[in-house]
């Protein structure tokens, strides 16, 4: 609209006054709207391993500008079976020996939080629950943000504690406990017109009960022990991620680094690169890779050949291995309150990829999940 | 601080959350896909039509049905020809002289176009029906002067006194149309009936005088092409409008022709003659009513009508006599 | 009114964690993180400062309009983008200013610091503006102004002075906004 | 020096180098990262729940925030 001549005000003054001439704008979500987000989940693993069917949901109501109320329910259906322990095969070559039955468990967890927005800082307050019949947990954390420079930069500390009960099939009633402290600092930075950065590092330290149940080891001569680890772990992480925009193929791209070490001699590192594209007709589609590697731990063997000492696992996940995987998603805005999402990944694991220590080729298998959420925001 | 809870209350809570879950998810898959639905009707004496981008038919057809409803309600209400309009018992009362108190949706319109008087120096005159009671259609030759002087005593919105909502004819004789103004607020409120009912991409067209509910689903605007005035099937100018309202008037839509001489339908209230000056103009607004009342007054204005148009400052094109064309879109 | 940013944590958040922290992690990490200089900004408008020159290109038939053609009027100059989400909200508020007190004498000019017309055209197609609209594609006024955020917004007096810094959009600022345009445009309230 | 100090120094190297290389971004030409591909922050259902496949399949910490809970999955 040109500048407002006094004949064209007049006239559209009177024109005003006309019933019905003038459309409400439509009430797209404005700054702090309420939210429903519900999400279908299913997880699956190569040799009819474990299956999983999750359907979480989530709701934010706003109280005034600057309180939230949040909720949030996950419901996990899992089943199918899981390795127990090595035991060696045929030609020497160490095989992996799954769970008999079908395994079936039904794991409910929730948390309600508060946060509330005072001037350029954040302060989030949540307290959750995780139950199933042979684990409960629950868990607070409290974390902190605050704006810096204009907005430019975003600093961001918080911590977590969980206190989690762990019992088996069959002792089903005797819980014994852990206890797992986190601490988070992050800051996320503008580099320039068209670049992000964050770094973020966190430390955790948890105590008592720290082996599983479910797992056992196979010693040469003695038969099988119970997964035995050690009551202690001490665990660092710094993450990197870097976010451009690359105006030659109007898309973005990302790259999440991490490393991590532990007192149980597991060091870790991952990549992950993604491309994102916005379509017209309010689509929005990404894809990439995600490599991962670790070494074992200094307690892991497949399988013992002599009596091992107090700590010891065969858990394939405290194995030395390598992971590499596809990550691929795409995003519909259906109406200004609703948006679809659909995203899949799936990752192949490999004994060769391990950055270091033991690990068996027996333990190569791959994952895959893929979810479907739906956001309404009003 | 931890609390132990044994019951968890999230269980109501995600039987709840799952259920919104798959009903949310349900209208997601219906809304995906979005097609163009077209309505052609007849009203206000013009080919009309309606296009709506929809998920579904229904959706589309429901929100087509109200606003046909609204248009064909505002064509009987104002209508010239039905005496059971409101147009028709208020030129009961101004053929005797006298009073009449009016309803509200009547008092804006006329607000409105008693402001369109003000603007137009007068030319925008809702009394100025009167003068085709000479210039019918079979019209062969030019009426002469004291015909006209008698018909255009009865003219004039002066002589009308309007305090919302009484409306006064001073003397007897007289006659409104709000033919002018009623095409032009029915689009206006055809595409708000739609747009209020969740509609984002769309327009209405009657009778080539358009209001935009939104650009194509993708964002592309809608292209807009506006006739020329002297060739029927070539256009003068074509629009991207992402938004907002076009209307187009011009002295070849109805016309009459004496000794071989175009006469426009339009009538300068002043002369009582009809107007010679553009031969088509168009212009662009947020709402149609001001459009088309912008077009009409550019037309009144006949050799000033350019210039109207620029003090006004509304995007437009124009083709004088000559076939010469100016604007801010020429 | 918006104060530039003080650097350095909140003290009573840190006093809280040290006792229990892990002090050989905790202090180094977060002291890593809290090195990020805080860059200092240019001082913005305040009250009184006479408003800089400023002009932008109209969005309809391009004519350069200039805020000093609108001296001795009170103006409610609001720059914003395509990409802003609080101008959502700032659109309609505009449109209801534009309607009860352009009459009396209120010019309300929206800059927009969109890099092209067509970004523009897009917002405006699903939140109308009733009001002037203009582009400053290189972006000279919001510099001359020194912007502390997006959409911010100037009540500048007759007199061509600033009275008023809003920057952000948040819809409790609407009383506010309106009040200070009522006492600048004088005569009852409407 | 243990490696989680060694940790520390890179995290400590890197947040300054990011800090010098950023020439300051005014507000109003934040176009660009203010576009949908430019949200540093996932969808939070997606996000919850890679993370905690990651959690339970590798041995691995990532610090990408402060989650609670954990599950037995095994």
């Amino acid at each position: 609209m040109g500048a407002i001549s006094p004949r064209l005000a007049a006239l559209t003054a009177a024109a005003m006054a006309l019933p019905g001439v003038h459309a409400r704008a439509a009430d797209a979500p404005g700054e702090h709207p309420w939210g429903v987000d519900a999400t279908h989940l299913e997880y699956s693993e190569s040799g009819n391993r474990m299956r999983v069917r999750v359907n979480q949901a989530s709701a934010v109501v706003p109280i005034g500008e600057s309180f939230q109320l949040k909720a949030n329910g996950i419901q996990d259906l899992m089943s199918g079976a899981s390795p127990v322990f090595n035991a060696p095969g045929p030609g020497g070559k160490t095989q992996q020996v799954l769970t008999g039955a079908s395994v079936f468990d039904n794991r409910k967890a929730g948390d309600i939080g508060a946060s509330a927005a005072i001037g350029d800082n954040q302060l989030t307050l949540r307290q959750g629950w995780s139950k199933e019949n042979d684990y409960k947990s629950t868990w607070t954390s409290l974390e902190g943000k605050r704006d810096f420079n204009r907005k430019s930069t975003t600093l961001a500390v918080g911590f977590a504690f969980s206190n989690d009960g762990v019992s088996s099939h069959d002792a089903p009633d005797d819980f014994r406990t852990r206890i797992k402290r986190d601490f988070f600092g992050g800051v996320t930075q503008i580099i320039d017109e068209r670049s992000l950065v964050e770094l973020s590092l966190e430390y955790s330290y948890s105590n008592g009960f720290l082996s599983d149940p479910y797992k056992l080891v196979f010693v040469q001569s003695a038969g099988l022990l119970r997964d035995a680890r050690p009551g202690r772990r001490r665990q660092t992480a710094v993450t990197v991620k870097y976010l451009t925009y690359v105006p030659a193929i109007d898309s973005s791209l990302q790259a999440v680094g991490s490393l991590s070490t532990d007192n149980w001699g597991i060091g870790s590192g991952a990549l992950e690169l993604q491309w994102k594209k916005e379509l017209p007709g309010e689509w929005l589609v990404n894809a990439g890779a995600r490599y991962y590697t670790q070494s074992s731990a200094d307690f892991y063997a497949p399988l013992y050949l002599t009596p091992p000492g107090d700590a010891h696992s065969s858990d394939y996940r405290l194995a030395g291995f390598g992971s590499i995987g596809w990550i691929a998603g795409v995003t519909k805005q259906l109406t200004p309150n609703f948006s679809v999402q659909i995203a899949a990944e799936r990752s192949y694991r490999r004994a060769g990829l391990r950055s270091g220590g033991t690990g068996i080729d027996a333990d190569n298998y791959i994952w895959g999940l893929y979810l479907v959420t739906l956001q309404a925001r009003f | 601080m931890s609390v132990k809870l044994d019951v968890i209350p999230a269980e109501a809570g995600i039987q709840y959350l799952a259920a919104t879950a798959s009903a949310v998810h349900n209208a997601a898959e219906e809304l995906t896909m979005v097609t163009l639905y077209r309505y052609p009707f007849a009203a206000m004496g013009s080919r009309c039509e309606i296009r709506l981008y929809a998920s579904s038919e229904e959706t589309a057809a429901a929100c087509a049905r109200a606003a046909i409803d609204d248009v064909l309600r505002l064509e009987t209400k104002y209508s010239r020809y039905r005496d059971d309009s409101v147009t028709a018992a208020i030129n009961r009362v101004a053929q005797a002289g006298g009073a009449i108190d009016v309803d509200a949706e009547t008092a804006t319109l006329l607000d409105y176009a008693a402001a369109c008087y003000e603007q137009s120096d007068g030319l925008f005159d809702l009394t100025s029906g009167v003068l085709r009671e000479v210039w019918s259609a079979d019209r062969r030759e030019l009426p002469d002067t004291d015909t006209l002087q008698r018909l255009l005593a009865r003219v004039g919105w002066s002589k009308v006194r309007w305090q919302r909502p009484r409306l006064v004819f001073g003397f007897p004789g007289m006659e409104i149309d709000f033919g002018g103004v009623v095409k032009e607020y029915a689009a206006d409120r055809a595409a708000t009936l739609c747009a209020e009912a969740g509609f984002r991409h769309g327009l209405i067209d009657l009778g080539g005088d358009i209001k935009i509910i939104g650009p194509h689903p993708d964002g592309t605007p809608w292209a807009v092409g506006i006739q020329h005035p002297r060739i029927k099937e070539a256009v003068m100018a074509t629009l991207d409008l992402f938004e907002g309202a076009i209307a187009t008037s011009g002295d070849y839509e109805r016309f009459v022709e004496i000794d071989g001489r175009r006469y426009s339908h339009i009538l300068s209230p002043r002369t009582g003659m009809p107007v010679c000056g553009l031969a088509g103009v168009s212009v662009a607004a947020p709402e149609c009513v001001v459009a088309g009342s912008a077009t009409t007054i550019a037309m009144l204005m006949e050799d000033r009508g350019a210039q109207w148009l620029d003090e006004v400052g509304l995007p437009h094109v124009w083709m004088d006599q000559q076939l010469r064309v100016g604007g801010t879109y020429a | 009114m918006l104060q530039s940013d003080a650097p350095g944590l909140e003290r009573t958040h840190m006093r809280m964690r040290r006792s229990r922290l892990n002090a050989r992690f905790g202090i180094a990490a977060l002291a890593a993180i809290g090195v990020i200089a805080v860059t200092p900004t240019a001082r913005s408008l305040t009250n009184g400062d006479p408003a800089p020159a400023c002009s932008a290109r109209l969005l309809d038939g391009g004519r350069a309009v200039s805020l000093a053609e609108y001296r001795g009027q009170v103006v409610y100059l609001d720059f914003w983008a395509s990409w802003c989400g609080p101008c959502r909200e700032s659109f309609p508020f505009m449109n209801e200013l534009q309607r009860d007190l352009a009459d009396r004498g209120l010019q309300i000019l929206a800059v927009s610091v969109d890099k092209t017309a067509e970004d523009a055209r897009r917002f405006l197609a699903r939140y109308p503006a009733q009001f002037t609209v203009a582009l400053d594609v290189a972006a000279a006024c919001p510099s001359a102004f020194q912007l502390q955020g997006m959409p911010s917004s100037y009540i500048i007096d007759k007199g061509g002075a600033v009275r008023a810094v809003h920057a952000g959009f948040r819809n409790r600022d609407r009383a506010e906004i309106r009040q200070q345009l009522l006492d600048l445009l004088g005569g009852g309230a409407k | 020096m243990t490696l989680a100090a060694r940790l520390i120094v890179i995290a400590a190297v890197v947040a300054l180098l990011a800090n010098a290389g950023c020439a300051t971004v005014q507000p109003w030409e934040r176009g660009t990262l203010a576009k949908p591909v430019m949200a540093m922050e996932e969808p939070a259902h997606e996000t919850a729940q890679k993370l905690r496949t990651y959690s339970a399949k590798e041995g691995g910490a990532a610090a990408t925030g402060v989650g609670g809970g954990g599950c037995g999955c095994n």
